[in-house]
């Protein structure tokens, strides 16, 4: 199944774009699919202890299980205020 | 609790928004607070901000910090607005508004809700020089 | 520090102190209270609270907290307006204004402030049915 | 020497008077004057303990050395806000 991952702030600089999209096989975790997204994207694997990572509109650690359909966002901390 | 989140590209109408306070006389605090753009960042001149947030999520997490407000103090209403895109310095970028029957209560939920805020709600900035 | 201290009879107009705000880009939060006559008094309804102030004195405390305030926290500004005479529930009978860099010393002299006004600063009110 | 006392709020519903002066000797302090005004106002020495006491702007302990021309003011707790 493929997962839609979108990039936001200076992910998305270092990224180069605004999202992709990861083929991943079924029950595979979060985990796994970043594994894959830092070998595409080398840059971001430097920063991966600060990023964030949300499936939907919730926040997720790497042993949420994706779902066909799910939407996964990464960024790096939040500056509102 | 009412509660009412917004998240705009317009400039922020401090005086609109205050007159659509809806005053009740069961609350005897009323607490507004405005983060604005500061023309400095660290040894730097800047003439702006650049908000960005990813919306949907921002709303979800600002409800869910809203939910814990509501279970932790007695608030009678939460409103508050966020800019996106570009802000200049000396302009607000965030207006909150908290009623409350008393003070302790409102200073507690909207420090809580700027704190929390600046952890979960996905929004960022850049400055622009 | 900036500082106003007013002992008014007239209805706050929050419009207008607003409007009146020396604002800066060096002070990334504004925080305003408004302590609002609330139309209970334990089980009583009232319809209005009335104000009384030792005017001279209750200036010469103000100072001395604002004077504290300035020694503890680095603040813009502060300005507040305290109404005497009768306040009709539902109104506000205080109104502060505070200036400073960053939310969390606006937010620490605010509640100061105010705690520190009831301790001290010689106003009194008396419930009117 | 006279001094001159200011009632304010519930001190001068129980003094049923916004003022009164009181005569003392030189070098008295304010604890005796506050003696003698509770034997003119004895409801007032009811609430003596949550009582508080100012030299003109100033609050005041009980062992103050009054001087000629002080105005004090008796007041019961403040409830401003």
């Amino acid at each position: 199944m493929s997962v839609r991952v979108h990039f936001y702030s200076y992910c998305r600089d270092l990224a180069g774009c605004a999202e992709t999209i990861e083929s991943i096989s079924t029950g595979e975790s979060l985990a796994v699919l970043l594994q894959k997204l830092f070998l595409r994207f080398p840059k971001m694997a430097a920063m991966q202890r600060s990023l964030l990572v949300a499936v939907g509109v919730d926040y997720q650690t790497g042993d949420y299980i994706l779902r066909d359909g799910d939407e996964v966002a990464l960024f790096p901390p939040v500056q509102g205020g | 609790m009412q509660r009412d989140i917004s998240i705009i590209a317009e400039k922020i109408d401090e005086t609109a928004l205050q007159a659509g306070r809806k005053s009740s006389a069961q609350m005897g605090a009323v607490i507004y607070f405005l983060g604005v753009v500061r023309d400095t960042e660290g040894p730097d001149q800047i003439a702006a901000l650049e908000y960005e947030a990813f919306e949907k999520m921002a709303r979800h997490q600002f409800d869910l910090i809203l939910d814990q407000v509501e279970k932790r103090w007695p608030i009678g209403s939460v409103r508050l607005v966020h800019r996106v895109g570009r802000v200049g310095a000396g302009e607000p970028s965030l207006w909150v508004e908290v009623t409350a029957p008393h003070r302790a209560e409102a200073f507690a939920a909207c420090q809580f809700l700027i704190d929390e805020m600046k952890k979960v709600v996905p929004i960022w900035k850049k400055a622009v020089f």
